[in-house]
């Protein structure tokens, strides 16, 4: 299916840790990348999180921004052999468990859950359960579309909600909601990449290599603490629907790997083969790995050091460094 | 002969009514098969085998987490939501429609306001519809009531207003008041005017109920489109969206029969 | 009694006058046909007397008492068109007059009362020649029969003047010569003042005791707007024609000519009708 | 009196009109204040000043990051795309339309299928269209165009029908081909009504538009819509759909215009 | 020359008969007024006739030879309504069959070729009484001036049939005998056969220089279906009308009674045509 080619096409969706590659896009950054490796990349902006999965999954995009556990349940499950090439950085809160009028993880027992069914919040509740003791038996689950959280969580049937940034700091700012779990309670666990297409990156290893500097470089100059550094934070928070200060508060509960050697000795440490059992788990109860998936292992996921999660013969998703360190060793 | 007078026969006319749906079929076998003999995976337009499996699934079998058989429940729900919806639009559409177009102070008060209402976009409007309502099935309910409302009240104003003058004034030299005009001379005319009109209104109906599912929801034929929307499961989506598009078809020729059965003179009017 | 008198009547649509100072007494039971080209302002006429338009100045009164300003039961109507309800059967269509009297709430009959008022309508629909076509709709009855429809579905609120917009208009010659005989004899036995607009002269002399015309005495186009029509000519039938009396002179003179006995009012075959 | 023979003055008529929305704007206003005396943070229903403020912030500052003034840009982005898809789907319902009404053999062919494809949730093939289509602009119209047209096409083709077939009867004994007659009798007969038919489906073009843009987009009054729905950002979302609405009006209005001034003999009928 | 023969013309739909078995021969130049009870099968015989539909058995020539199985510019026809193109002014309307004659592709003219046309439909409108509205849509004409413009509009193919069905029964009969005049100055002027349905006894007479009744021997509704109309009667007016000469017997005989002296063709004012 793929082969050498020149034109690239990159799909991103709004959301704090992706918004650089709007930033990117807008201020040349990839134009300058692309141009050093004489391809061109076609950025898109989706307002849709999960139209760009779709997108990609379908074929219609070589790679695209999403989190570790959609990585395996929707391109990897879905056939399209995945290799993340730029782990960005991982949730820290911007992910959580809200409660109304209620003030501990234990109230939640009983209520109906707010949340993007088979999402990380769904991941990231059955988690918050299992840590308490609870089983999603002991809640209610109501699937509800992640644009209108906030104006539903004012409405008073709404008690329990899970969802994710820019919408946790909203509801947060209400005066009955507690945010109950979140994901510094799970380090690691919830990460946002970029991922390509494995084809694709095989026979054009010049574009994972382009995306990698466009993506260091752009935070070079977002984490500046300088005039320009603080347009380019300005410029993301307007995009984002937001401000500055808005956008600097959801920045504040991610873990942004801006340098690449940071992101290298997170993606090669032995806690991503935990994190991803644990989510493939998941993935499996809820019968997301396809409907006649016999077990969790039906699906491979190839980590760092070459060592494979579940069945090697069936290798769909794969964790590699091999970008990033060439970023860090300034090799690009 | 000119083509206009060219008329088909009985038979051909079939096949002729036939051939579009089957090239359809034909075209979607034959991309699937190729997308597939691509990515045994592809999800886009998956195989006639896996949609058959898919159908069995949701429609034949119990779901393992609830014991309910999907299509059918998520059916149900559907249905009444929408037909709550209708037969509220319908009462709301019957009695604003007659104040309107029999009452000129009514009229001069709601008609403007009707009519720039009916061209407020409703799904933007949702967040407030759900902190007033909640997100239950009022909300659901409201928001196909205000996508179809306005349309219907408009609809049927104009058809008490096209009823012949000479009506009314017939009326009043029969001694009828303005209340016995409106049940026996206003109101047996435009019943099954508002059947066609509510058939109109079908379309949209199932747009905004879709719309409103997929906001939030446990259960639905829309709700559960955008849940395996995430996975592109097109094997359940395809299934879903010809199981709706069937059933509009089914309620709109079905109204249209209640509409004959139910008022047999407004047949006879048609020619 | 049932005597109208129109004092001094203008009547005016914005700047448009249509009607100039029309005097006229019409005598109780008198069978007045009114004349005149189009646009003239005939309906506006009868519609001044029904009740639906106001005189612009002047006044109207019936047996001396100012006109009531809204169509009501003691002035019956009937158009050329949409003068029965489509929705009802000749049945219920001349039912509709009691059930509204005796009914105000409902607007629906029961028990006794609705048998008495059945009778009543019953009686009424033979009259007019339509028995046997009780429970059909008006589409399926051809142009004269809801005419007749429209004249039953009138009378059974007796009303004191009957107003006639160009009843027979739109119906052919064969079957308007029958509804003429009607005509006569519902007038002949009815007490009745009929005010009747016609375009056919031959109409309005067969069937008028007077015969009124309007006519605008200035008409070029740029005069329309600022004269309205007068009454130009008024004729007195004579010998005279008198409710419920034969004509002495020639009692078969108003006859119609019955065409070549081809049936022409039947109903409409249903197969014409019924999509 | 019988109230349906009262009627209001001129003066009355106004007064009666405005009622009805400067008592919207006076609700708007008490809750408003209500809530924002309870909560000074809450953004349901922002007060009129912060209204101001933000109708001023996208429509007469530039945004410091394109330099643009969004609101602008924004609704210049959403028209181009609404008046392409309904300038497209107005020429595909007058050719299909056209033959479809005129052309028994393309009836028996066509009429059940466009009925057919009338009644598919136009939103629930959304997926599909975007991975065939493409995210750009293409997508985008295409979805209104599916959205739109059948139900163009069905009106037009009904429109067509209903000419009395005496005229089609005259227009052969004049020698006119199937063409001639086309173009001469049937065409200028039913452009008229196409534009009627057009503003009927403004409203669901808009709301097609604001769910496409809702998907995949960087300008656009529904994208921006639901880019500041996730802040809940009232102050933004309310004049965005006041002036979405207005637009919608002001098209309808002039469409309506547009139709008596190039077809002047069309209003003439009407009564 | 045109010569209209039916040889043993039977027509059905579906399982109804609706004529039997009608052999005749209508002479060139001839003006045969039909009538019939309503729902006979006169408008399907004017159908066949203008080849819109096709016998069941039987067969038509027209001039010996069969009958073009459509409707064609040999054949004009003038119906009750709908003969006119709303859209279209007086002179679009009379312009249109030159038109298709002339720009098969474009169904335009330009320059010359349009103003010998418009040349042409002037002189046309004028023959009918319309000069002066030209640029005016149909519906700012009266129902007179209507059907007017649909006899110019046909007879500027010059036709060698003119089909008439009930072409003047929507009309008052003021307005109709008025247009009686011009029918029977065009048939007399124009190489014309007419055949013309009317409701009105005394317009086939007044017209026709042959009239036929259609009826169906058998017509209880039983017997509907199954039994057709057949040609009942069939008088040839006596003295003969001769198409071009005027009788030779009463010269005015055939004159209409023109009413009072009230303009009733006159058009209806604007102010009640446009809304
Ligand atoms: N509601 C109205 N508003 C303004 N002008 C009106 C109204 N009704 C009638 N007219 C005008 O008044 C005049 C008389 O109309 P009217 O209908 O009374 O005529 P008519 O004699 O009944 O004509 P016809 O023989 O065509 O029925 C016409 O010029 C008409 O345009
Ligand atoms: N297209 C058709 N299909 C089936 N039946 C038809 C069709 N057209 C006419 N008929 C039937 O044929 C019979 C004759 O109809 P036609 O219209 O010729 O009558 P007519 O003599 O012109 O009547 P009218 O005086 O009412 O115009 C009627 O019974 C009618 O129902
Ligand atoms: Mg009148
Ligand atoms: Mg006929």
């Amino acid at each position: 299916q793929a082969q050498a080619k020149t034109n690239f096409k990159v799909a991103w969706s709004i959301y704090v840790g992706w918004m650089p590659w709007g930033y990117a896009s807008d201020t040349g950054i990839v134009k300058k990348w692309a141009d050093k490796y004489g391809i061109t990349i076609e950025v898109t902006q989706f307002n849709d999180y999960v139209e760009s999965m779709n997108q990609y999954t379908a074929g219609a995009y070589d790679a695209v921004t999403l989190t570790n556990m959609d990585g395996l349940s929707i391109p990897a499950a879905g056939g399209v052999d995945t290799t993340a090439v730029i782990i960005g950085d991982f949730s820290n809160g911007n992910d959580a468990v809200i409660l109304k009028d209620k003030t501990s993880l234990a109230d939640i027992k009983g209520q109906p859950v707010n949340l993007v069914e088979f999402s990380v919040s769904h991941y990231l509740l059955a988690r918050a359960l299992e840590s308490a003791g609870m089983s999603e038996r002991d809640v209610n689950v109501v699937n509800t579309s992640d644009p209108d959280m906030v104006g539903a969580f004012q409405t008073p049937d709404v008690t329990a909600m899970v969802t994710w940034n820019p919408m946790v700091s909203e509801i947060l700012a209400l005066p009955s909601a507690t945010n109950v779990f979140d994901s510094t309670k799970i380090p690691g666990e919830i990460i946002d990449m970029m991922v390509a297409n494995t084809d694709v990156l095989k026979d054009n290893p010049n574009f994972g290599k382009a995306l990698a500097g466009i993506w260091y470089d752009t935070m070079a100059v977002m984490t500046a603490d300088t005039p320009e550094g603080a347009a380019a934070r300005t410029a993301m928070g307007v995009a984002s629907g937001t401000d500055l200060a808005g956008f600097e508060a959801q920045l504040a509960a991610t873990k942004l790997f801006d340098k690449p050697a940071d992101a290298v000795a997170f993606t090669s440490s032995p806690d991503l083969a935990t994190t991803m059992d644990k989510v493939r788990t998941f993935l499996f109860d809820k019968g997301l790995l396809g409907s006649g998936a016999p077990s969790a292992d039906v699906i491979g996921i190839e980590l760092p050091d070459g060592k494979v999660l579940g069945d090697a013969a069936n290798v769909k998703l794969r964790f590699t460094d091999e970008y990033m360190s060439a970023a860090a060793a300034g090799t690009l | 002969m000119r083509w206009i007078n060219t008329k088909p026969s009985r038979a051909t006319q079939i096949a002729l009514m036939l051939a579009p749906f089957l090239l359809l079929i034909v075209a979607y076998g034959v991309t699937s098969a190729a997308r597939l003999a691509d990515n045994p995976a592809d999800k886009l337009l998956p195989a006639l085998q896996t949609l058959i499996d898919a159908i069995n699934r949701m429609a034949f079998q119990p779901d393992p987490r609830t014991g309910e058989y999907l299509l059918w429940s998520d059916t149900g729900a559907s249905l009444v939501r929408l037909f709550s919806a209708l037969g509220i639009s319908t009462l709301i559409a019957l009695f604003f429609g007659m104040v309107i177009g029999m009452l000129p102070y009514v009229r001069a008060l709601l008609a403007p306001f009707v009519a720039t209402i009916s061209m407020v976009p409703p799904l933007a409007l949702l967040p407030i519809l759900f902190i007033v309502l909640g997100l239950g099935e009022t909300s659901k309910i409201t928001l196909i009531v205000i996508g179809v409302a306005p349309a219907m009240i408009r609809d049927l104003a104009l058809k008490v207003l096209e009823l012949p003058r000479e009506q009314i004034i017939k009326a009043e030299t029969l001694g009828g008041s303005s209340w016995q005009i409106a049940l026996r001379v206003v109101l047996p005319q435009v019943l099954p005017r508002l059947i066609t009109c509510l058939r109109l209104q079908l379309g949209p109906a199932w747009l905004f109920l879709i719309a409103a599912e997929a906001i939030s929801s446990d259960s639905g034929l829309g709700y559960r489109i955008f849940l395996v929307r995430r996975y592109l499961s097109m094997d359940i989506i395809f299934p879903y969206v010809l199981w709706i598009t069937l059933l509009a078809v089914i309620t709109n020729f079905a109204l249209d029969r209640l509409r004959i059965a139910v008022f047999p003179w407004s047949n006879l009017e048609a020619r | 009694m049932s005597e109208i008198v129109l004092d001094k009547v203008w009547k005016e649509y914005g700047d448009q006058i249509v009607l100039e100072k029309i005097s006229l007494t019409i005598a109780s039971r008198a069978f007045v046909a009114l004349v005149g080209p189009s646009g003239c302002g005939k309906t506006t006429f009868l519609k001044m007397l029904l009740g639906e338009e106001a005189p612009t100045q002047g006044g109207i009164t019936l047996d001396g008492v100012p006109l009531i300003a809204e169509p009501g039961p003691d002035r019956g109507v009937v158009f050329q068109r949409y003068s029965v309800f489509p929705h009802l059967t000749v049945l219920g269509n001349v039912l509709l007059g009691k059930v509204f009297k005796r009914s105000p709430i409902a607007a629906r009959l029961f028990g006794a009362e609705r048998r008495a008022a059945i009778d009543e309508a019953m009686t009424l629909i033979a009259e007019v020649g339509l028995n046997g076509s009780e429970t059909k709709y008006p589409a399926q009855l051809s142009g004269g029969m809801q005419q007749r429809l429209a004249l039953a579905q009138a009378l059974i609120m007796k009303p004191k003047v009957l107003l006639l917009d160009e009843p027979f208009g739109a119906l052919d010659p064969g079957i308007r010569a029958e509804i003429h005989v009607l005509m006569k004899r519902l007038w002949h036995e009815t007490e009745l003042t009929v005010v009747m607009v016609t375009h056919d002269m031959r109409e309005a002399f067969t069937l008028g005791t007077r015969v009124i015309a309007f006519e605008r005495p200035r008409d070029r186009p740029e005069e329309r707007e600022r004269y309205g029509a007068v009454l130009s000519r008024d004729i007195d039938i004579w010998p005279p024609r008198i409710a419920g009396e034969n004509s002495i002179f020639a009692p078969d003179r108003d006859d119609p000519v019955i065409p070549l006995g081809l049936r022409q009012d039947d109903p409409a075959p249903q197969g014409d009708i019924l999509p």
